[in-house]
């Protein structure tokens, strides 16, 4: 590989990333040099601009046409600019949480690697979203995990944050392997990395031996990835987890890891599976693994929804919001209808402002309260009526009543699973059930809110960055609830169904 | 070389990897267990290794895929070394059954 | 007489009048109530005169649409309606006059004139119907007026309890007719009385349904007009005002059950066993009412059992096809009970109590209300010349020739018993000593003696017009034109009129040698026959009977079901939110802060899946 | 065409009551309640406006409007509207009754809620959402639409029993929760089931599709999906109505809302599912709703029966009223089971019926309870003596609910009989037991209430103040009207009656 070679690459593609990177770097580097005593705010809207910078090249990329650099190891389709769009929404709204984020002790001279990590696992997220080989695809995935062990436990004096981030190595490492133990299989039956490659081997294979093993090597790298979604059966970290990180890292988990996750998930799932015949049907062997998934994602928003009822913190109980709402999404992808793709991406789209938006409040109250106790949120309505205003709003996205965001997705997700035959009957009623299980969760928050007394009448200073990811999430809420529309034109004009996922 | 069998080195990363996994699932020294993630890691490279050269369709990808494996398993190994002395500070124990703060 | 649907809207008008500007007008509400209630009187005689002369009128219209169906509301003007109408609107006319006097410093006052007319709205309503929804309609209504009035002292508990008595045992009749008239409905495509009796007459409908949905009206009209085994409401409504019980319990509502059954009469006659079934209740009521009458203390009371007895006569005349008696005597018991109700109010009126025991010698201190009283009791006793004799004659004949003789012979008992206990009341209150010293005792006020006056002069004439002796006049002219309610007047055997003379007068001897004479014992039933005497005190254990039955009956039903709400739906919810809760926990405990646990169970899973997948051989 | 935004004009009118109420403030509560109440007259006099049009002969077609909404999927091959949503609106004659009926009711409620003693501000902004949640359900022409609207109520109501309700508010509260967000779950998935087969959800074209053979489904619906999707349907309206066993919770609502609040649960909210019921599973489904009919009409028997017993031992009257509300949505579905034209058009009449009666009796407990603090029967009595006229009323809304002839319960009552007699003899003859057990247990508790002796320690109390007289003086207007006239209700209703076969 020459020079030449390397200019030749339409290196354009990458805009996005090299902003990312580049800003990362930067940050890295000032805040090296920096004073001491000096506010590293300053880094967070410098970060903040970056990822701004990223949207807006992203945006202007989103006409260009597929194609691929890189030997075809790094992928700018339609799928690709769709959820870089997310990750980088999600990414640039955590920022303005984690720019707010002032905890009581143990942050203070660490905020400037806390705002650098994140643009590196945000990094790492957008790498795995346009990787086209399984080698770029899980150097992605490490890029993001391993910042995100970090971000975990950045906030080094506190034994909360140490346990969580413990746990996440931990548990992390095992997935990794896991993952990567299904992966050698799947490279060994077909003896190339490229998904493309991969894709158009494996429809040719003949020998059920190796259909078998593809089959087990799916249930590894399925489970192995439910981590990054925080889907059963490897969603036990999460709550721990959630629960110690700081919270813009809670958040940024929540929302954009767990985006990332599914990106890889469909992927690696979608472009080498889809295409492995089936031993006993005409159907690739995925669809006869829908089941599966299918089982995984009815006991994840049962195990999400239930045993969030018992939670009294409110970041361990998002935490298994999450967890639920990972089982919701996976009932659109185990359903694979032909609206697969715009359901997930617009539940994801809600899922970020809804969720985003509900921790910018928590982060709000947490700090201020200096507890995690859902009974802090109590007389919140006197104390602030816009906070507990928004925070109704999110909860009611969340539980999936109509005129928000939410509910459009759900119905989306609903749409897709019914009218497949046969119709997933079972799961869409888990989902139903379970999301009237979550109503007595989120209404218990919003009853705390509205209901009960304030323990004191202290009126809650107002932070810029967070009362503008409020704004923004609550407005988006509504408005792609009212208007979905809007979200749907967007997506039917520029990404056209992800015809060219394969091509 | 040639006379061992292909199985027998995926039985062997396999048997690594099971070990490892039991090694993670069951020491209480959190090093140990992070040892013992790095197995199982280590199994997933020969694997890669193994299909790479005697697999059914060999090609160099899967060294590579194993370089760039034992570099990231490295990177792992030691954010979860970081973290373990972090935690060290405060608590003053590796015990990976200790750490139970976060709960229920 | 297409003007004739204005009759009943006087007296609306009145309720409403009062309602709204009953408060300022105080006591001239009566004023308006009596003007109002005398334009219906007006029109009524003349809708009577009117109908002399020209044939039955009908008008109607379209009242409710469902779908293709079309049901109509109107007016009918026929002989027997256009009586009806002059008997209610006379006498709610007279009970106007009279409560002037007999309410006069009530502080409801003009509420009651309002519940007044609006009873007799309903009862003129009733009265004009041409289809028998529409008579449901206002059966209904006039129940509601009844029970207004019963309750009209409301912050009585007995009264309480008795006007809700009454409107739930009327109901239960209700409802018989309600489903009897919808039954017809549906076999006949039409709630009018002239279509329901065509189909009737061509034989569209079966024999078992016509049977069937007889007896159901005549549900209806056992509890309207307290028949047994509905009858308990009848005596406890004495709670109401008196002049509310000559009007409602004893001249106009509770004889709508005779008039419902006389205007349905051609159903009847189809059914041998209705008939049957109409005349069986009635004479057993007329005797059973009547043994309960004898030892009553209370006046109103005596003369509420009378009433049930002489409608059970009612009923016994037309269920043995003795359409013209029942009929008959429907007219001359509303003017008689009505004089002796009014009569007892003013007995009340001026002694402040209802207990017979506590008067006597009254005879002198009243001497208006006195013989007025003598004359109603003449009449209903059956005395020869008073009008309660050519009716009841009519009946007993009615009785002999349909051929059961047993049913004839226990109307002539009753008919004994009927005299001895009115003459019983009479004597007790009027005859000898007081037996309590009783201040103020003084005659009523004019307002009060001038409807007791006319009514006491009908009880005598209105026999005239129906007699043997001097024609049937009325009979003849309620038949005209209809074969299906029989002949205007039956021809009998000359000696029941005889019996029926000896057998009234006999009563009369009897309760004379007790209560005046004191030849016989006062005390004989109750040293002799104790158990009897307790029985008929009692009013032979029915409302006990009830209680223990069907008002416990209900309770226990409620209980069991507020069980099964308990145990069973709440109980079904509980379940299904503890089994919620205890996954939820049980989740949580699993959740032990161990990160080796967590990996664990995510391995577990990985297997049982992989384990899953091995064994089907991916072919799940 | 002006009118094409007449519905939504009317639907979301009280928007502007809520946008206002938010610039004011808080503590002053006269010109907030003032505003809340003016900002119900809109809708209310749009509404009849409407009525009043239609008796003029107007076609209500023509109040139809249509925008495209939301595009699920973007399947350019399989046409234009597939699994597109519009926002469409539209009434026929049932609907627009409903419409006068919630758009009255709400008005009414609005004054009664003079009664509520905090945060007014919150109560009414609450209140006039979910006015807007009802307007919609009634006029939604898809059933997604519908959805929409349905849920719109859950929230405020959820809010509004949870904050201003008594005791157990928010046991309550959730209790409503629960069962309505199951019962719309469910209603969800029947929708969802239906949009996904057919590529649509709007009602008209729903009714072609799934009762044609052979039409073009992505995928068949089985006779035996048929049914399933009309249980479900009846489960889910089952709970609204509400339908033994599914009754408990419309039990607390009744007994711990604010009595303004159940004026508008009793007399609209509980009236959706028989809607629901009436519009989609007899309209989606004929051939299936005939084959349960004889079930409905058993369950009808069972609920009159059940409410009217249970409400015969209850000790506060909330409760009596609330069972009552049972009983009496028992003659819905009795009228529903006979499934001929008077059975139906009984059914109808009585939704519309016992809405004002069930109003009216709330109003009057709102009235006593603001006065002796108390609805527990044992504890009131004599009432007839302090206050005669709300007791005289009171006994009025009684006689109405007991089927008094001559007010509108009656001829509902009637009519629902008048079907089922003609199907079910049998099972229509046990149901009588009802309205004498109504009678029963009515009597009972408003006597125990209004007569009898009269308790010392309700001396001197107000009776109906000025602004009370308007809403008990229209209910028994309507009531009376409707049961003297009932051509006011039936007018509108032929067509509808028509449509759905009977």
């Amino acid at each position: 590989m020459d020079l030449d070679k390397l200019l030749s690459f339409q290196w354009g593609m990458m805009t996005p990333e090299f902003l990312i990177l580049g800003t990362a770097t930067i940050l890295a580097v000032l805040d090296l040099f920096m004073p001491k005593k000096m506010n590293r705010n300053i880094l967070g809207f410098f970060g903040l601009a970056g990822i701004v910078a990223a949207i807006v090249s992203l945006t202007l990329l989103l006409g260009q046409d597929t194609a691929s650099i890189l030997h075809d190891t790094f992928r700018l389709d339609s799928f690709a600019k769709a959820f870089k769009l997310l990750l980088l929404g999600g990414a640039a709204l955590v920022m303005l949480l984690a720019i707010d984020y002032k905890p009581k002790e143990g942050m203070e001279e660490y905020r400037g690697e806390f705002f650098y990590l994140f643009m590196t696992a945000l990094l790492g997220a957008m790498m795995m979203s346009s990787s086209g080989d399984l080698i770029t695809l899980f150097v992605g995935l490490e890029l993001l995990s391993i910042s995100s062990y970090i971000l975990a436990g950045i906030r080094k004096k506190n034994t909360r944050s140490n346990e969580s981030a413990m746990k996440y190595v931990i548990n992390g490492g095992i997935s990794t392997a896991i993952t990567l133990f299904g992966m050698s299989y799947v490279y060994g039956i077909t003896g190339t990395t490229n998904l493309r490659e991969m894709a158009g081997l494996l429809s040719q294979i003949d020998n059920p031996q190796h259909v078998y093993i593809l089959g087990l090597a799916f249930l590894m790298i399925f489970v192995g990835l439910s981590f990054k979604l925080a889907s059963a059966p490897f969603h036990m970290w999460a709550p721990d987890v959630y629960e110690g990180a700081p919270t813009p890292v809670t958040a940024f988990l929540s929302v954009v890891s767990k985006t990332a996750g599914f990106v890889i998930m469909m992927r690696v799932i979608l472009s080498v599976f889809a295409a492995v015949p089936s031993n006993d049907s005409d159907l690739p062997l995925l669809f006869s693994m829908q089941d599966y998934i299918g089982f995984l994602a009815g006991a994840t928003m049962i195990i999400g929804n239930v045993i969030a009822l018992r939670q009294r913190s409110i970041k361990r109980l998002f935490a298994y919001s999450s967890i639920a709402h990972a089982g919701y999404i996976l009932v659109a992808f185990s359903a694979m209808s032909v609206v697969m793709f715009d359901s997930i991406w617009f539940y994801l789209l809600a899922y970020l402002f809804m969720n985003l938006g509900a921790f910018a409040i928590i982060q709000l109250m947490t700090m201020k309260e200096g507890t995690e106790d859902i009974s802090h949120f109590a007389g919140l309505y006197r104390r602030s009526p816009l906070l507990a205003g928004a925070m109704a709003i999110f909860i009611l996205s969340l539980a999936g009543i109509p005129g928000t965001a939410g509910f459009i997705g759900k119905l989306d997700i609903f749409l897709g699973a019914l009218m497949v035959d046969p119709a997933h009957y079972v799961l869409v009623s888990i989902m139903i059930a379970t999301t009237v299980v979550s109503y007595f969760y989120y209404f218990g928050i919003l009853t705390q809110m509205f209901f009960r007394p304030a323990a004191h009448h202290e009126k809650i200073a107002l932070q810029p960055g967070t009362v503008i990811t409020v704004i923004i999430c609550a407005a988006a809420t509504v408005v792609f609830g009212i208007m979905p529309q809007l979200a749907f034109d967007f997506f039917n004009s520029n990404f056209n169904q992800f015809i060219d996922f394969l091509q | 070389m040639s006379n061992v069998p292909v199985s027998a080195f995926l039985a062997l990363a396999l048997i690594l990897f099971c070990i490892g996994l039991y090694g993670a699932l069951s020491k209480r020294n959190t090093v140990i267990v992070l040892i013992s993630i790095e197995l199982m890691l280590n199994a997933v490279n020969i694997n890669l290794v193994t299909f790479s050269k005697y697999g059914p369709a060999p090609s160099i990808n899967g060294q590579i895929f194993a370089l760039f494996a034992i570099a990231i398993a490295a990177a792992e190994a030691a954010i979860g070394l970081a973290i373990l002395i972090a935690l060290y500070n405060n608590r003053k124990t590796v015990n990976i059954d200790e750490m139970d703060q976060l709960k229920h | 007489m297409e003007n004739a649907w204005l009759i009943p809207l006087f007296p609306l008008l009145s309720f409403l009048v009062l309602l709204i500007a009953g408060r300022r007008l105080r006591e001239a509400s009566a004023y308006a109530g009596i003007l109002l209630t005398l334009a219906s009187l007006a029109m009524s005689v003349y809708m009577l005169a009117e109908r002399f002369t020209k044939p039955t009128f009908k008008s109607e219209s379209v009242w409710l649409t469902i779908g293709d169906l079309k049901l109509t509301a109107g007016f009918e003007v026929n002989q027997l309606n256009a009586l009806m109408l002059v008997i209610v609107s006379l006498v709610s006319f007279l009970v106007h006059i009279y409560s002037r006097g007999y309410m006069h410093g009530d502080e409801r006052f003009p509420v009651f004139y309002a519940y007044l007319g609006l009873f007799t709205f309903a009862m003129l309503g009733l009265v004009l119907s041409p289809n028998l929804l529409q008579t449901y309609i206002f059966w209904e209504l006039v129940g509601l007026g009844s029970f207004l009035l019963i309750g009209f002292y409301f912050y009585k508990e007995s009264a309480k309890h008795a006007a809700q008595k009454a409107f739930i045992m009327t109901r239960i009749g209700d409802v018989g007719l309600l489903i009897g008239m919808i039954l017809l409905f549906w076999q006949t495509g039409s709630f009018e009385y002239d279509e329901i009796f065509a189909s009737v007459k061509e034989g569209a409908v079966s024999e078992t349904m016509i049977t069937l949905t007889a007896i159901l009206i005549f549900i209806g009209a056992v509890g309207k007009s307290g028949q047994f085994p509905l009858h308990t409401w009848l005596p406890d409504a004495m709670e109401g005002p008196t002049p509310v019980s000559a009007l409602i319990h004893a001249a106009t509502m509770v004889a709508a059950g005779v008039y419902l059954v006389a205007a349905t009469f051609p159903l009847f006659a189809a059914s041998e066993t209705a008939l049957m079934t109409v005349s069986v209740i009635g004479a057993f009521t007329a005797i059973f009412a009547a043994s309960i009458g004898i030892v009553q203390k209370d006046i109103k009371r005596v003369l509420a059992y009378s009433t049930v007895s002489q409608l059970g006569y009612m009923m016994l005349a037309l269920g043995s096809a003795g359409y013209v008696a029942g009929v008959f005597h429907l007219m001359t018991h509303a003017f008689f009970k009505a004089l002796l109700f009014l009569a007892a109010g003013s007995v009340i009126h001026a002694v402040h109590t209802q207990d017979i025991e506590k008067m006597g010698g009254l005879w002198k201190k009243l001497r208006f209300t006195a013989p007025l009283f003598l004359i109603g009791t003449l009449a209903i006793s059956g005395v020869p010349l008073f009008s309660g004799f050519f009716s009841k004659d009519e009946i007993l004949v009615a009785a002999w020739v349909h051929g059961n003789k047993a049913l004839f012979w226990l109307a002539v008992t009753a008919a004994f018993f009927t005299a001895f206990y009115m003459f019983r009341l009479f004597f007790m209150v009027f005859a000898g000593e007081a037996r309590t010293h009783m201040k103020n005792v003084h005659e009523s006020p004019g307002s009060m003696i001038f409807p007791m006056a006319v009514l006491g002069v009908l009880a005598i004439a209105s026999g005239y017009i129906n007699t043997p002796w001097f024609g049937t006049f009325l009979g003849d002219w309620l038949v005209e034109g209809n074969s299906a309610l029989g002949h205007g007047h039956v021809e009998g055997p000359a000696w029941i009129m005889i019996v029926a003379t000896l057998v009234s007068l006999s009563g009369i001897l009897l309760a004379y040698l007790i209560y005046v004479k004191r030849s016989i014992s006062r005390d004989w039933l109750i040293s002799r026959a104790p158990l009897t005497y307790n029985v008929l005190r009692n009013k032979y254990y029915i409302d006990e009977f009830y209680g223990m039955t069907f008002v416990y009956g209900a309770k226990a039903v409620s209980l069991f079901l507020r069980f099964i709400e308990t145990f069973l739906v709440e109980g079904l919810v509980k379940t299904v939110t503890v089994f919620v809760q205890t996954l939820g926990k049980t989740g949580s405990k699993i959740q032990s802060g161990q990160v080796q646990t967590y990996g664990a169970i995510a391995f577990v899973g990985l297997a049982v899946l992989m384990v899953i997948f091995a064994l089907t051989g991916g072919y799940l | 065409m002006n009118e094409s935004y007449y519905l939504s004009l009317l639907v979301f009118s009280p928007l502007l009551g809520i946008i206002l109420l938010a610039f004011m403030s808080k503590d002053s509560e006269k010109s907030i309640k003032l505003l809340g109440f003016m900002a119900t007259l809109p809708p209310a006099i749009l509404a009849l406006m409407a009525y009043v049009s239609r008796l003029m002969g107007k076609d209500l077609a023509d109040f139809s409007e249509r925008v495209r909404w939301i595009q699920f999927g973007n399947l350019p091959q399989m046409g234009e509207d597939f699994f597109t949503v519009y926002y469409e609106l539209g009434i026929d004659g049932f609907s627009l009754l409903m419409i006068v009926l919630t758009a009255i009711l709400s008005t009414l409620a609005a004054i009664a809620s003079f009664h509520i003693k905090k945060e007014w501000k919150g109560y009414y902004m609450l209140f006039l959402l979910l006015e807007i949640g009802m307007l919609g359900v009634f006029t939604a022409q898809n059933l997604i639409l519908f959805f929409v609207f349905f849920e719109l109520t859950l929230i405020p109501m959820f809010f509004l029993i949870g904050k201003w309700g008594f005791f157990e508010k928010e046991k309550a509260a959730y209790s409503f929760l629960i069962y309505n967000g199951l019962g719309s779950a469910i209603l969800l998935i029947v929708i969802m089931v239906l949009f996904a087969r057919t590529g649509t959800t709007n009602i008209e074209a729903l009714k072609i599709l799934v009762n044609t053979a052979n039409s073009d489904l992505i995928t068949p619906l089985s006779d035996s999906v048929k049914y399933g999707l009309l249980i479900a349907l009846l489960v889910a309206f089952g709970i609204k109505l509400p339908i033994f066993p599914l009754h408990s919770w419309m039990l607390r609502v009744h007994v711990e809302a604010p009595p303004s609040i159940v004026m508008l649960h009793s007399g609209i909210l509980l009236k959706i599912g028989a809607y629901g019921l009436i519009r989609f599973g007899m309209g989606i489904f004929p051939e299936q709703f005939k084959e349960l009919a004889v079930v409905l009409a058993v369950l009808g028997v069972i609920n009159l029966l059940y409410g009217a017993f249970l409400a015969f031992i209850q000790k506060d009257f909330k409760m009596v009223l609330a069972y009552s509300s049972i009983s009496h949505m028992g003659i819905v579905l009795i009228g529903l089971g006979a499934l001929n034209q008077a059975g139906i058009q009984g059914a109808i009449f009585q939704v519309v019926s016992h809405g004002l009666i069930s109003a009216l009796l709330f109003f009057l407990v709102g009235v006593f309870y603001e006065r002796t603090h108390t609805t527990d029967i044992s504890k009131l009595g004599g009432m007839a003596k302090g206050m005669p006229i709300a007791s005289g009323f009171l006994l009025a809304g009684a006689m109405a609910s007991l089927g008094l002839p001559g007010m509108s319960g009656f001829v509902s009552e009637f009519m629902a009989f008048l079907g089922l007699f003609e199907e079910m003899p049998w099972l229509a003859a046990v149901g009588t037991l009802g309205i004498i057990m109504t009678a029963v247990y009515l009597l009972r508790a408003v006597l125990a209430i209004t007569y009898g002796r009269a308790d010392r320690e309700f001396a001197g109390i107000t009776d109906l103040r000025s602004y009370e007289w308007a809403p008990v003086l229209v209910l028994v207007g309507l009531i009376v009207l409707i049961g003297v006239y009932p051509a006011v209700l039936s007018e509108p209703l032929k067509s509808v009656l028509l449509g759905l076969g009977g």
